[in-house]
C-alpha cells in the first residue's frame, strides 16, 4: 500500500511486519523515530508477541539482543554514531557467536567534535566486525532491506546491519509502498535458530578458544560471510517475485555500460548523483554510476565487473580514513587491482555537509579531465582551513579547532547553506 | 519540480508544515519529498524545512537552495536570516503577518515582482481564533495553496486530517480555509490594483 | 542443532580432563583412635558402644561394652573415668558423660536381665583364678567366654573383693555388685568362697588346672607407730570397711579421726558419718592439692560434714584425745614438722595409710620376683613362674577397680594364647585422634548432662546411693554428644566441600570414596572433616 | 531430667547422631542431591572457592527450577576455567558473551523465554566481582531497575584474579594486589568509601537480595532456593575465597570464608523488597586479625612494626557491619 510517510516510520512498519520477538534499544539521534514507532506498536498491542525493552545503554541493547537471539527469538535493535561505538564490543561478539540480529544504523558522524548529522563514519568503523552491511538509497529500499535482512541473517546465522542516512532518509517524508503481512510472511519463514539455549538440549555457547583453533574459527566466519555473496542475489530475486520490486542485491549500475567515468557511492547521495548524471548525459558526457548496496561482504567481483570497462572511477564517500583517504575507495581499488584504471577518492558530506548538484557537476567535469587530486574533499572551505593551519603554525596554544572554525565561518553557520 | 522552503522557529510546526505539504501533494497522486534542515531543533531557534513536489520520483537529496516558493512563519526572521537566499525570480512568497510588504521594509527588494505572488496572512491570529493556539503553520498551508495554486485546498484538508484528529483537525481545517479565502482576496486585489 | 565450530560445546565434556594429574598430595580416609578408648584402663571401645547407645540400641551398646568389661553397672559407679579427662569434647563445651552412660547401660542390662553369650566351643582347659575381686572376675569372665573351664577360689565369704570390702554401699549398692557377679557365674564359672589358697602349686595340681591367674588384692592395712595408751581405740580402714559387710557394725564412737589422705580415708570418714559420728575428722600431712583421693570424693565428703586437718600428723593418742603436730611444706613440697602441737578429742583413730598384699600363697614358688611387696609380672601378666599369671592390686599398679578389670582381661587373653601354645598379639593401635586433628566448628554446643545427687540429709544419715543415674532420654542425649573422634560419621562434609566434586558418596553406612581422576589434592576435605577421619599423604611421583 | 534442646549450627552436627538422620537431612554441609551443573574436570585452581560456590548456587537453582535453567556468564575465572575449548564443565544451557554484559544477556534470554511462553525455564546470570561491581555494573543496575526476571549471582573473591590479581572495587581496604602493592605509606588497597553492591541492590528495592559464603553451603542453597521462588530481579552476593589472590593455603578456603563471617568483615543476610529479613548471626565473635593473619595479601600489616592503626580501621569496618546488620545474638543495631 502506498503511503507518504517518514523514513523512520517506514522502517518501523517493515520491522513490525517481520514479526520480531524482542526489540531493545537506547535512544540516539537520528535513530529515535524508528524505535519510538516500534515501542508504540508494542505497547498498543498492534505488534503482538514482542518484548520491547528500554535498556540503559547501547552496550546493553546489543547484549540483550545477544541473549534473546541466542535463546531463539527474532531480535531487532537500532542505533547510530556514538551508540554504535559504545556497543562495538558486543557488535563483534554477536557476529562471533553467529547470532542473526538485525540492526538499523541511522548513519551519523562520530565526534569529537560532536555532530549529529549524517555521514558513514559510524557504520564503516564496524566494517570488520563480522556483520553484513547493507546501505539503503531510498526509504523504499530501507524498508525492503529490513525484510531481506531478517531472511539473510537467519539463513546464514549472522547479524545484519541495515544502514540508512540519518535525517536525509530517516526524517524524510516520501512515498513508500508498504507490503502486506501476507507478502512478508510468504517471504520470511519463522525463525529457526541454528543453535539455541534450551534445557532440552543443553550446550555451552561462547567457549574460550585458544591458538589451536582460533584461526579456524575466524576463517569460518569469513567463509560464512562470503556465502552471502551467492545468497543475496537469490533473495533479491525472490523478493522481486513476492513484492514486485527490485531491491537489495549487491550493487547496481546506472548508465555504466558505456561510461568512461563511473561514480561509485553508497546510500542516499546516489539519487543526487543520478540526477547530475542524467544532466551530463543529456550534454553528451559518458558518465555512469555504481551504487554499492552490500558493503560487507564486499562484492569484489561484481564491482570489478561493473567498473572494468571504465577509464576512471570516482569514489564519492561519506567517510574518511584519517591518514589515508577513502575507506570505500580502498575497497574499490582492491576490486580493480591490476587494472589500468584511475581511482579518485572524494570525501564528501561529512557531518551533514550538503552534497549539491552544483558541486557534483563541477567535480565530475574535473574528473573527466583527470584534473582531480587522488583524494579530494568536496566543498572544503579552504580559507578557513588555511587560517587555522596558519594559526597553529604561529602559536602552539592555538585553542580548540572546532570553536576557532565556527568563529571564522561566523554568521554563515546560522544561515542555511 | 516545485520546491518550497519554509522558515520559522522551533515550536511553530515548521517541519510538520513541510510534511503536510508533501502529504497534500501525495494525495493528488504526485511525488513529494519533505525534510527538515536536520537541526537539533530547540524552541525559538530559527528552523527551516523543505518540500519538493514533482510528477516523477524525486531522487535529489540536496537542501533546497533555489526555492520556487517561500513560506515565512515568523517575520522577525527577515532581518536575522537570509530567508530570500536563492529565491527564484518571481518566486512565491507568503509571510505570516498583519503588516504589508512595505511595512516590513521589503518594498524595494520585491519591487517589479509579480504582485499576486507576494501575499501575507495573519496566520497566528487565525490559529488563535480557530485552534486556540498560536500555531501558524497549518493556516499558512491554506494560504499557500491559494497563492501557489499548485495544490487544491481539499488536499490540504486531507493532509490536515491525516496528521490531526477531532477538534484540532476541525479547527485547522477552518483556519486553513479562511486563510485560503483571505489570500485569494489579496491576490485579486493585487491583480486589479 | 548445528553448532558453530569451537564456540559452542557439548555439555559436561570436561570429564575428559582428568585434573587428578595436578595432585602432589592426596586425601585418604583413615580411622583414628579416639582418646577415650586410648585411655580406658579396661580397654573399652567407648566410642563403639556410645554409637549404639545414641542410636537407642542399648543392648547392642551393652554387648559391645562387655566384650571388654563385664562390669558396666559397677564401672558406671566406681570408675574414676580417665576417658572423660581425655575426651576431646571438653574443648567444645564439656566432656561427654561416658561414665554415666556406662552406668545407664549397666543398670539397663540388670533391669532387663541381659545375659552373656556362652562360648561356642569348650577348650578343655582348666584355669584357676585366685581371688573374686574385679581382676579375678574379669579374668574369669574372659577365660570362660574363650571356652575355658574356670574356677575361682575366694578367701572371703563373698565375691567382689575390694569392690565389696573397700567401697561403701553409698557408692556401690551391693545388689548391683551381686547382679554383675551372678551374670559372670552364669557363664559356668565356678566360685568357691571361704576357700583361701594356701599353696598355689598344691591347689593347681589338686584341681588339675592348666594355668592360674592370681588376683588376691591387697587387704592388709598398713600400720604406723603411734604412741598410745591402751584405752585408745586404733583400728585400720580395711577392717572397718570390711566389718561394714558383716552383721555387727564397727563401734567407732562419737568422734572419729581418720589418718591418711587416700580414697580409703575418705570412704571411712564418710562411713563414720553415716554410722552416726558427730565428728569425722581426717588428719592428713599435706595439703588438699597433694591429696591422692579424687577431688570429687573429697568435695562430697566435705559436703557431708567430714572435716579435714590439713598439714597435720598424729604424734600420740591418749585417753579420748589425740595430739597432732602442725606441718609446713618445704620448698620441695615435703611436709616438715613445725613443733606446733594441738589436741583433738577422739574416741577412735582409723588408720588409712594404704594396704599390703598377703603373698603367703606363693611361698616356695620358684622363679617369682617380689618387689616393694608386690609380684612382678611380664607384659603378658605372667609371673616368673610359667603358667602362673597375676594382676590387680598384687602387681605394680594404680590399684583402681578399672585397672584391675583391665589386668583381668589382658591376662585372660594371654593365658588363652599360652594355653594354645601361641603368644597373644593384640591388634595394632590406630594413630591417636587428638583435638588438633578435629574441626570442632561443626559440632553444635550441647552442654553435658549432670547426674542427680542425693539430698544432703539422707547422705549424712543413710547408706543410700549418693549419685543417681541417667534416664533413657538424657543417657541418649549424652551418648550423642560423642564427637566420633577419628572415625567417619558420614556428615557429608567432604562430599559437600570438594570444589572438584571428586568425593563419591557410597550411601548410608558405606561412607565415601575419593575420585582420584578429578581430586586436585587441595585438602579442603581434610581441613573441614569434623572428626579427623581424612589425612593427606604425598603422592608417589 | 528432660532432654535438652540443642542449637544446630549445621544439620546433624549432633555428630554421631547424624547417622540417624534421614538421608536428605544428613549432611552438615549441603544437600547430598547433585545435578553437577558444573561438572568435574574444570580447570579451577586447587581449593577454588568460586568453583565450589558456583556448583552449589547453580545446582540449587537447578533444583528449584526442576532442571529448567539457562545461565549467562560474565568473562572471568569461572568462564575461563569452565569452558576452555574443546571442553565445557557445564551441563546446563550456558552462554558467555562479554565481561560487562552478563546481566543484560540474561535479560535478553528472559525476554525471549517470556515471548515464547517458556514460563518453566528460569534464568540466572553470574560473574565475578569485577564483572559485577565494576565493568558490568551498568547492565546490572539496569536489570535491577527494570526488575527483569533474572537471578544474578556474584562470586566475590575481591579482585581480578583471572588476569593476575588486580584490584577491583570489591577489593577490601589494605589488601595487596598487583595494582595496589604493599609499598609506600599506605600499603595495599587504599581505604575508599567501599562499594557494597548488595546494599546498592537493596536500594533498587528489588524483591530479593542476599549474601552468603562458601563456609555455609546449606545457607547458600537455602538462599538460592528462596530467590528462585520469587520472580523479578534478584541478587545473591557470595564470598568465595581465592587461595591464589588471597595468599592462603588451598585447604583454607572454607576456613577463610568462615572467618570473614565470624569477624563481621562479611555480613551474611537476606533482604526482601529492600528490607533486611534475615541475618546469619556470628557464632563465636573473633577479632579481625584472626581473618587477616593467614592471608599473604595482608602480610604487610603484620611485619616488624605491625600496622595496628590499619588493623584498627579494619576492625572498625567489621564493628560497623556488626552494628548495622545486628550480627551478634541479641541483634545489636
Amino acid at each position: 500500500m502506498l503511503k507518504q510517510c517518514e523514513g523512520s516510520h517506514a522502517v518501523a512498519e517493515a520491522v513490525a511486519l517481520c514479526r520480531p520477538e524482542v526489540i531493545c534499544a537506547y535512544p540516539i539521534s537520528p535513530q529515535t523515530h524508528i524505535v519510538e514507532g516500534l515501542g508504540e506498536m508494542v505497547k498498543s498491542g498492534e505488534l503482538k508477541n514482542c518484548e520491547f525493552i528500554n535498556v540503559e545503554s547501547e552496550f546493553a541493547a546489543m547484549s540483550v539482543a545477544i541473549g534473546s537471539s541466542a535463546t531463539g527469538a527474532r531480535t531487532y535493535t537500532a542505533t547510530a554514531s556514538q551508540g554504535l561505538l559504545f556497543m562495538a564490543e558486543a557488535v563483534y561478539n554477536a557476529s562471533g557467536l553467529g547470532l542473526p540480529i538485525v540492526m538499523t544504523v541511522a548513519n551519523r558522524a562520530i565526534g569529537a567534535p560532536i555532530n549529529i548529522w549524517n555521514d558513514h563514519t559510524d557504520a564503516l568503523s564496524q566494517r570488520d566486525s563480522g556483520w553484513l552491511q547493507l546501505f539503503a538509497e531510498t526509504n523504499q529500499e530501507a524498508l525492503d532491506l529490513h525484510i531481506q535482512a531478517f531472511r539473510l541473517a537467519e539463513e546464514l546465522s549472522l547479524p545484519v546491519m541495515v544502514c540508512m542516512d540519518g535525517f536525509i532518509l530517516t526524517h524524510a517524508y516520501e512515498r513508500v509502498d508498504v507490503p502486506t503481512q501476507e507478502q512478508v510472511d510468504a517471504y520470511l519463514p519463522p525463525y529457526e535458530p541454528r543453535q539455541v539455549l534450551d534445557p532440552k538440549e543443553p550446550v555451552s555457547i561462547g567457549a574460550m578458544v585458544g591458538p589451536e583453533a582460533f584461526m579456524e574459527v575466524r576463517y569460518l566466519a569469513h567463509a560464512k560471510q562470503m556465502q552471502a555473496l551467492e545468497r543475496i542475489p537469490a533473495y533479491a530475486a525472490e523478493f522481486k517475485a513476492v513484492f514486485g520490486r527490485d531491491s537489495g542485491g549487491l550493487c547496481h549500475t546506472y548508465h555504466a555500460d558505456d561510461a568512461d567515468t563511473i561514480i561509485v557511492a553508497m546510500g542516499s547521495v546516489l539519487g543526487t548523483i543520478k540526477d547530475v548524471v542524467d544532466e551530463m548525459r543529456a550534454a553528451g558526457h559518458k558518465v555512469g554510476v555504481l551504487g554499492i548496496t552490500l558493503f560487507r561482504p564486499f562484492p569484489i567481483h561484481d564491482v570489478r565487473e561493473a567498473l572494468h570497462r571504465a577509464k576512471r572511477v570516482v569514489v564519492l564517500e561519506k567517510s574518511l580514513a584519517v591518514g589515508l583517504g577513502g575507506i570505500v575507495a580502498t575497497n574499490v581499488r582492491m576490486a580493480l587491482s591490476a587494472l589500468p584504471i584511475d581511482v579518485y577518492t572524494v570525501v564528501a558530506g561529512l557531518g551533514g555537509r550538503p552534497i549539491t548538484m552544483r558541486s557534483l557537476h563541477a567535480l565530475f567535469r574535473k574528473a573527466e579531465k583527470d584534473d582531480l587530486d587522488p583524494v579530494t574533499f568536496l566543498d572544503l572551505n579552504r580559507a578557513v582551513v588555511d587560517k587555522q593551519l596558519a594559526r597553529e603554525k604561529a602559536t602552539r596554544r592555538s585553542g580548540p579547532i572546532a570553536e576557532n572554525l565556527l568563529r571564522d565561518v561566523g554568521v554563515v553557520a546560522a544561515k542555511i547553506a | 519540480m516545485f520546491q518550497v522552503r519554509i522558515h520559522g522557529r522551533g515550536g511553530q510546526g515548521v517541519v510538520t508544515a513541510a510534511e503536510m505539504l508533501s502529504i497534500a501533494a501525495f494525495e493528488e497522486g504526485r511525488h513529494a519529498q519533505a525534510f527538515p534542515s536536520f537541526g537539533s531543533e530547540r524552541t525559538g531557534a530559527p528552523v527551516v524545512a523543505f518540500c519538493r513536489i514533482a510528477d516523477k520520483e524525486i531522487r535529489l537529496r540536496e537542501p533546497i537552495m533555489e526555492p520556487d516558493a517561500l513560506i515565512i512563519q515568523d517575520p522577525t526572521l527577515l532581518h536575522q536570516v537570509d530567508v530570500f537566499a536563492g529565491l527564484k525570480r518571481d518566486g512565491y512568497v507568503l509571510i505570516n503577518t498583519s503588516k504589508s510588504f512595505e511595512e516590513l521594509g521589503l518594498g524595494d527588494f520585491l519591487k517589479d515582482w509579480h504582485a499576486d505572488r507576494l501575499c501575507t496572512v495573519a496566520a497566528t491570529e487565525l490559529a488563535r481564533k480557530h485552534i486556540g493556539r498560536p500555531m501558524p503553520n497549518v493556516p499558512l498551508l491554506g494560504g499557500f495553496a491559494a497563492v501557489s495554486q499548485i495544490l487544491k485546498l481539499e488536499s490540504v484538508h486531507k493532509a490536515i486530517n491525516d496528521k490531526f484528529a477531532g477538534k484540532v483537525a476541525e479547527g485547522n481545517v477552518a483556519a486553513a480555509t479562511e486563510a485560503y479565502a483571505i489570500v485569494r482576496r489579496e491576490m485579486e486585489e493585487a491583480v486589479h490594483a | 542443532m548445528d553448532k558453530p565450530f569451537a564456540i559452542t560445546l557439548d555439555p559436561g565434556s570436561s570429564l575428559a580432563n582428568h585434573t587428578g594429574s595436578w595432585r602432589t598430595v592426596k586425601p585418604v580416609y583413615v580411622d583414628r583412635l579416639p582418646p577415650c578408648n586410648a585411655t580406658c584402663p579396661a580397654g573399652e571401645n567407648i566410642q563403639g558402644w556410645l554409637f549404639h547407645a545414641e542410636s537407642g540400641d542399648y543392648e547392642k551398646a551393652w554387648r559391645v561394652l562387655t566384650e571388654n568389661n563385664p562390669l558396666p553397672a559397677i564401672m558406671g559407679r566406681v570408675c574414676y573415668h580417665p576417658c572423660e579427662g581425655a575426651c576431646n569434647r571438653q574443648h567444645v563445651d564439656a566432656a561427654v558423660g561416658i561414665n554415666s552412660v556406662e552406668r545407664f547401660l549397666g543398670d539397663e542390662a540388670i533391669k532387663r536381665g541381659w545375659k552373656f553369650e556362652k562360648p561356642a566351643a569348650k577348650s578343655g582347659k582348666r584355669v584357676l583364678v585366685v581371688g573374686a575381686g574385679p581382676s579375678g572376675l574379669s579374668a574369669a569372665y574372659h577365660l570362660a567366654r574363650l571356652g575355658h573351664a574356670v574356677e575361682i577360689h575366694e578367701a572371703g565369704p563373698f565375691a567382689g573383693g575390694m569392690m565389696r570390702f573397700g567401697i561403701p554401699k553409698y557408692r556401690l549398692p551391693r545388689e548391683v555388685l551381686e547382679a554383675e557377679v551372678a551374670r559372670i557365674l552364669e557363664l559356668g564359672v565356678v566360685l568357691k568362697l571361704d576357700a583361701k589358697v594356701a599353696d598355689i602349686r598344691a591347689t593347681m595340681t589338686a584341681g588339675g588346672f592348666d594355668a592360674a591367674f592370681l588376683a588376691v588384692g591387697a587387704h592388709i592395712g598398713k600400720r604406723a607407730y603411734i604412741p598410745a595408751g591402751d584405752a585408745t581405740k586404733i583400728v585400720d580402714a580395711v577392717s572397718v570397711l570390711r566389718s561394714m559387710e558383716g552383721e555387727d557394725k564397727p563401734l567407732l564412737g562419737r568422734r572419729v579421726v581418720i589418718y591418711g589422705g587416700g580414697n580409703t580415708a575418705i570412704d571411712v570418714a564418710r562411713t563414720a558419718k553415716r554410722l552416726g559420728a558427730e565428728e569425722s575428722i581426717i588428719v592428713y600431712r599435706r595439703t588438699r592439692e597433694k591429696m591422692p583421693a579424687h577431688d570429687f570424693e573429697v568435695e562430697e565428703a566435705l559436703q557431708e560434714g567430714v572435716m579435714v586437718k590439713w598439714l597435720s600428723t598424729i604424734k600420740q593418742a591418749g585417753e579420748g584425745e589425740i595430739t597432732i603436730e602442725k606441718m609446713a611444706l618445704d620448698e620441695k613440697g615435703f611436709p616438715q614438722p613445725t613443733g606446733e602441737f594441738e589436741t583433738l578429742a577422739a574416741d577412735s583413730v582409723v588408720l588409712a595409710l594404704g594396704q599390703d598384699v598377703d603373698l603367703s600363697l606363693l611361698d616356695g614358688v620358684p622363679g617369682l620376683e617380689i618387689k616393694d611387696g608386690v609380684v612382678q609380672v611380664a607384659p603378658n601378666m605372667m609371673t616368673g613362674h610359667a603358667g602362673i599369671f597375676a594382676g590387680g592390686d598384687m602387681v605394680p599398679s594404680e590399684r583402681t577397680v578399672t585397672v584391675a578389670v583391665g589386668h583381668g582381661k589382658k591376662a585372660a587373653r594371654h593365658i588363652d594364647g599360652w594355653l594354645r601354645g601361641e603368644a597373644y598379639a593384640p591388634a595394632p593401635k590406630h594413630e591417636l585422634a587428638g583435638i588438633e586433628k578435629l574441626n570442632p566448628w561443626y559440632y553444635s554446643e550441647a552442654p553435658h548432662t549432670v547426674r542427680p545427687t542425693l539430698d544432703i540429709i539422707r547422705r549424712q544419715s543413710t547408706f543410700d546411693e549418693v549419685q543417681g543415674g541417667l534416664d533413657e532420654s538424657n543417657a541418649q542425649f549424652e551418648a550423642r554428644r560423642c564427637l566420633s573422634c577419628g572415625n567417619c560419621f558420614e556428615c557429608d562434609n567432604c562430599y559437600g566441600v570438594c570444589p572438584d566434586n571428586a568425593v563419591i558418596k557410597l550411601g548410608p553406612g558405606k561412607r565415601f570414596a575419593f575420585n582420584y581422576d578429578y581430586c586436585k589434592g587441595c585438602g579442603v576435605c581434610v581441613a573441614e572433616c569434623p572428626c579427623g577421619a581424612i589425612k593427606m599423604v604425598p603422592e608417589e611421583i | 531430667m528432660s532432654f535438652q534442646p540443642v542449637k544446630f549450627y549445621q544439620t546433624g552436627t549432633f555428630t554421631v547422631g547424624n547417622r540417624l538422620l534421614a538421608p536428605e537431612e544428613r549432611s552438615v554441609q549441603s544437600s547430598p542431591r547433585r545435578f553437577n551443573s558444573l561438572n568435574s574436570g574444570h580447570r579451577a585452581c586447587q581449593g577454588c572457592g568460586e568453583a565450589l560456590g558456583a556448583r552449589y548456587a547453580i545446582d540449587a537453582a537447578m533444583e528449584a527450577a526442576h532442571g529448567q535453567l539457562i545461565a549467562a556468564n560474565a568473562t572471568g575465572c569461572l568462564e575461563v576455567f569452565s569452558t576452555p575449548y574443546p571442553e565445557t564443565s557445564w551441563q546446563i544451557p550456558w552462554v558467555h558473551s562479554l565481561f560487562g554484559n552478563a546481566a543484560a544477556v540474561a535479560t535478553g534470554v528472559a525476554a525471549a523465554l517470556k515471548v515464547k511462553g517458556r514460563k518453566e525455564v528460569r534464568v540466572v546470570a553470574q560473574g565475578g566481582d569485577g564483572g559485577t561491581t565494576d565493568i558490568g555494573f551498568g547492565c546490572l543496575s539496569g536489570m535491577f531497575e527494570r526488575n527483569d526476571d533474572v537471578l544474578y549471582i556474584c562470586y566475590d573473591n575481591g579482585g581480578y584474579m583471572n588476569t593476575g590479581v588486580q584490584r577491583s572495587s570489591a577489593t577490601p581496604p589494605a589488601a595487596r594486589t598487583a595494582t595496589t602493592m604493599a609499598v609506600g605509606d599506605e600499603p595495599g588497597n587504599p581505604f575508599g568509601q567501599g562499594k557494597f553492591v548488595p546494599a546498592i541492590a537493596m536500594a533498587h528495592d528489588i524483591p530479593y537480595v542476599a549474601t552468603a559464603t562458601v563456609a555455609d553451603l546449606r545457607d547458600l542453597e537455602a538462599k538460592v532456593g528462596r530467590a528462585m521462588e520469587i520472580h523479578g530481579a534478584r541478587y545473591i552476593h557470595i564470598l568465595v575465597p581465592c587461595p591464589l589472590g588471597w595468599g592462603t593455603a588451598s585447604n583454607e578456603t572454607i576456613k577463610m570464608a568462615r572467618l570473614a563471617k565470624e569477624t563481621g568483615i562479611f555480613p551474611v543476610f537476606a533482604a526482601e523488597n529492600g528490607v533486611v529479613t534475615e541475618v546469619l548471626k556470628i557464632r563465636h565473635r573473633l577479632p579481625v586479625e584472626e581473618y587477616l593473619k593467614p592471608q599473604k595479601r595482608y602480610a604487610h600489616l603484620f611485619g616488624k612494626q605491625p600496622r595496628v592503626d590499619v588493623i584498627a580501621r579494619l576492625q572498625a569496618l567489621a564493628d560497623r557491619n556488626i552494628k548495622k546488620y545486628g550480627l551478634l545474638d541479641g541483634g545489636a543495631n
